[in-house]
């Protein structure tokens, strides 16, 4: 059983921890094209700034809301990427070839830089969501079973 | 066979973790234990991309100003490191299906030692 | 010639995996009509890409509109799209029969058993369809991982033989993967069409010998070759019911496939069988296992578990065929292969049935099967009859064009093995027929009915499928000489 | 970066690979492999994989421990000791000759750090020349992923939105109801 922390210093750096841990994750997503990182990590960072809270307030004082459904929004995330890479493909060309999506006023390698950061964020709400709902399952029996 | 062993360090310490890995997984009986030796041989199979990817006076892959400032024999090569980006991805995507896997074992059998579960089959 | 066929033989599956969850919390009963959709739709297109390759040629798609050595191509030729068509449909029939099995035994889990099946197939499809090596590793993980889990999910002792799966699963992509690194050290590039051109250049090197043997080692664990079987017979036995059809008929064939491709299409024949003498070894290998494994499975009382040992002695039998070396060895294994997916699909999907509707596990259970069940029961002895090779099902001209190759390459081990391991077969098969036909009905008889329609359904086509393969075998013998050959025969 | 550096970091990584392995509680053995990671990602970072060090770090340090640790929390961390001499031997005298073929195999490998080896010259010079020009971005590393071979990516995203479908499955009580 793992019991939520009592320790006012754990409690204070987590509440400080948290928004600034989801700061760099946005960082980390909207500056991969110039430094190093991109959707996947900034889905990890994510996903740490929500299982921090849980692990230090306990499952109760969580988005608990989330528990079950974090995994649709894992497939929302995927359908963006896949999205993104469906629409060439239906306009005849192949499928993720962000040149050839349909943004007026754009050069090839333009519209490739904005397809690149779309599919980047369909994969750090996918990666994030779906770590979330791993973390929730594996720790299920939490809740009232006990041991 | 012994200038591997001193001029490729990281060559060696790939096989003593792959192999390790390997060990692990097939002889201990704590599955804790063998996804241990699991994430051993996946990491040390990242470690054999990244020194092929190296290169001498070699710079990280992200281009400075204009793509024609640095040929490129002056970067690391890229591709195996996005290689091992997915590697990485696969290996804890495998790491927390095996968990579950465990937990629910250990919620049916109450042990995590494979023969003792082996035993309550019975 | 490029085409956006492969893209959307990508994109049909995956879309529906990923969407069922989706849809599924909104209400549950979306999920089996978006799947078998899906895979209907999936059989139509893979037709009709098997149809054009026949007419015009291989098509290409380069996904993200890069060129082939710097971006990732999907290729459907005569060999791919043969085995996508026979994926497509076979899984289409698997899911049909899943539908009332997974009420009974998943009910709370409908909705990730149909998108894992889903993911399950389009990464299956990826495999045998995709022209990269490393994009063929990320879809063979994508595709392990959703069959441990749905081997694992019926608990207990199907748990277990999942954990042990994903062990020796993990360690075979691996070597897989580590195969693949070599290859990369030595040539620069991972197309698989590349990398065929530039091998020749550096096929001495030791480093390419070790990352071949490797990637055989690793694609051998996965495809439940004879002495790296160990996680095969337990996972076909406790796996459920509703899972089973779908993992025996197709999921180890595809590593087989993705041996056969790199074998024969990146080194070509005569690498492998001169330069580096793979397919000497492989073809003794094939032997064994195809003796070994009829000779485990008369000993086992478990049906599933019997089938399960002959999956191990087929695998030999596809093996054997595939280092023969003559063309029609190679085609013979290949449509033994495609007999064997059919056979399976239908013996495990009478396995399944039985346990539904009577709980017979044991082969002396079957018995039950005798007087209340004629569709299962004639499913049951059509496909036991095509493993044995009787004619005129497909089986039996499976081992009649393996045969006929064997006595091409005068290898007359080869088809010593192939008799042997038929006899044994025959064996288990006829001993089984004897305790189900020959035996008096027990007295108390359980109250059993015919299985629902849907399951009814899918023993009877997957039944017809195995007569109508055997008597068009020279049509689709035909298609394979033409168009699914590597070069060098 | 020195070879120095190098020797020393994989010292490290491996003593505590060793001590992951080889500790009895299993608490301890997950925070060592934690510290093993911590490592690998500055050895990475130092061989110029700076990506692959940052994930390294956030993944391998981070979401695996969590894995573990929850894993861990929820079941046992004592591992019992017994004797099994005869499977040690027969997996030493296998992993023996798979250590001899790497061995074997390593002498034709490219010499580590060689600008002129192949992997270093085919494809890989097309993405470093031509990246910023076609793709409009200079991380090299981003423009493979999620450009050039961003179908692999879709399927990495898929493998863990697989993993995530997985757990889910495997550890629902049977009670629950879909919500």
């Amino acid at each position: 059983m793992i019991r939520p922390h009592d320790s006012v210093i754990v409690h204070t750096l987590a509440r400080v921890f948290t928004p600034i841990i989801q700061l760099f994750a946005l960082y980390v997503l909207f500056h991969g094209h110039y430094s190093p990182g991109g959707g996947f990590q900034a889905g990890t960072l994510f996903a740490a700034s929500v299982i921090l809270p849980i692990i230090v307030f306990g499952i109760q004082g969580s988005l608990i809301v989330l528990e079950r459904r974090a995994i649709i929004l894992g497939g929302i995330g995927i359908l963006l990427y896949a999205g993104i890479g469906l629409v060439p493909l239906i306009l005849g060309e192949e499928f993720l070839n962000y040149g050839e999506l349909p943004i007026p006023g754009m050069e090839a390698s333009a519209r490739r830089h904005w397809g690149i950061l779309g599919i980047e964020i369909g994969v750090a709400i996918a990666v994030a969501a779906t770590a979330v709902s791993i973390y929730y399952s594996l720790r299920e029996r939490g809740e009232g079973e006990g041991k | 066979m012994a200038d591997i062993l001193l001029y490729r360090p990281h060559f060696v310490a790939f096989i003593i973790l792959f192999l390790l890995g390997i060990y692990i997984m097939v002889v201990n009986l704590n599955l804790v234990k063998k996804l241990i030796g699991m994430y051993l041989m996946q990491t040390s199979i990242i470690l054999f991309f990244i020194t092929l990817a190296v290169k001498r006076d070699g710079t990280i892959p992200i281009l400075v100003s204009s793509a024609t400032a640095l040929p490129p024999e002056a970067y690391a090569n890229p591709l195996p490191h996005v290689l091992m980006l997915t590697a990485i991805v696969v290996g804890v995507s495998t790491l927390g299906v095996s968990l579950a896997m465990v937990i629910a074992l250990y919620r049916q059998y109450n042990t995590l030692e494979e023969d003792e579960i082996l035993g309550k089959m019975k | 010639m490029t085409s956006s066929l492969p893209g959307f033989l990508f994109a049909i599956p995956f879309f529906a995996a990923v969407v069922i969850p989706v849809v599924g919390f909104t209400n549950q009963k979306f999920c089996r009509p978006i799947a078998l959709g899906a895979l209907v739709f999936l059989s139509i297109v893979s037709v009709i890409g098997l149809s054009e390759v026949v007419s015009h040629g291989p098509l290409s798609h380069e996904f993200g509109g890069w060129a082939p050595p710097i971006g990732i191509e999907w290729v459907v030729d005569g060999l791919s799209g043969l085995l996508m068509v026979a994926i497509s449909v076979v899984s289409l029939i698997a899911l049909v029969h899943a539908g009332p099995l997974v009420e009974k035994e998943l009910s709370d889990r409908v909705i990730p058993f149909y998108s894992l099946s889903l993911l399950l197939i389009a990464a299956l499809g990826g495999m045998v369809l995709t022209g990269d090596l490393f994009n063929l590793f990320v879809f063979l993980e994508i595709g392990s991982l959703a069959s441990y889990v749905l081997v694992g999910v019926a608990g207990g002792r199907s748990l277990h033989s999942a954990f042990r799966y994903l062990i020796l699963g993990t360690i075979g992509a691996s070597l897989y993967l580590l195969g693949v690194g070599y290859f990369y050290a030595e040539t620069g590039t991972l197309n698989m069409a590349d990398l065929a051109q530039r091998l020749p250049e550096v096929i001495d090197s030791r480093a390419v010998l070790t990352g071949l043997l490797f990637i055989v080692l690793g694609l051998a664990i996965k495809m439940g070759l004879f002495p790296l079987h160990g996680w095969l017979p337990d996972a076909y036995t406790y796996a459920p019911n509703s899972f089973t059809p779908l993992l025996t008929s197709v999921v180890t064939k595809v590593p087989l496939y993705a041996f056969v491709r790199i074998a024969f299409w990146i080194f070509g024949m005569t690498t492998v069988s001169t330069q580096i003498p793979i397919l000497v070894v492989l073809g003794w290998i094939g032997a064994v296992a195809a003796i070994v494994g009829a000779y485990l499975a008369i000993w086992q009382e478990n049906f599933k578990r019997m089938l399960a040992y002959s999956s191990v002695s087929s695998m030999g039998l596809f093996m054997l065929g595939f280092s023969l070396g003559t063309a029609t060895g190679f085609a013979g294994g290949l449509f033994y292969v495609l007999a064997d997916t059919l056979m399976k699909a239908a013996l495990f999907g009478v396995a399944g049935a039985a346990i539904y509707q009577c709980g017979a596990i044991t082969v002396t259970d079957l018995v039950r099967l005798q007087r209340n069940m004629p569709w299962v029961s004639a499913a049951l002895l059509i496909s036991a009859l095509s493993m044995v090779g009787i004619p005129p099902t497909a089986g039996f001209f499976g081992k009649w064009h393996l045969v006929v190759g064997a006595l091409e390459a005068e290898k007359y081990f080869a088809v010593a093995a192939i008799l042997v391991s038929s006899m044994l077969t025959a064996l288990y098969f006829f001993r089984m027929f004897q305790r189900v036909w020959a035996e008096p009905l027990p007295l108390v008889e359980p109250h059993v009915l015919e299985t629902p329609f849907p399951i009814r359904m899918s023993l009877g086509v997957l039944t017809f499928g195995i007569m109508a393969l055997g008597l068009g075998s020279d049509l689709v013998m035909g298609l394979i000489f033409e168009s699914a050959l590597p070069n060098g025969f | 970066m020195t070879l120095f550096d190098d020797y020393l970091l994989l010292l490290l990584a491996v003593v505590m690979a060793l001590g992951a392995v080889f500790v009895r509680d299993l608490f301890s053995g997950v925070l060592t492999l934690a510290a093993y990671s911590f490592f690998l990602a500055l050895l990475w970072a130092g061989l110029g994989a700076v990506d692959v060090a940052f994930t390294e770090a956030v993944v391998g340090a981070g979401l695996s421990t969590v894995f573990f640790l929850v894993a861990l929390f929820l079941t046992s961390h004592e591992e019992k000791v017994r004797k099994q001499l005869q499977v040690k031997i027969m997996a030493l005298g296998s992993l023996g000759c798979l250590g001899f073929l790497l061995l074997f195999g390593s002498v034709d490998l490219p010499v580590v750090g060689d600008p002129e080896s192949l992997p270093s010259k085919h494809v890989s010079s097309h993405y470093l020349r031509k990246s910023l020009e076609e793709t409009d971005t200079p991380n090299v590393v981003t423009a493979v992923l999620a450009d050039y071979r961003g179908f692999d990516t879709l399927g990495e995203a898929t493998v863990i939105f697989t993993a995530g479908l997985a757990c889910w499955m495997l550890l629902r009580r049977r009670d629950d109801s879909a919500p």
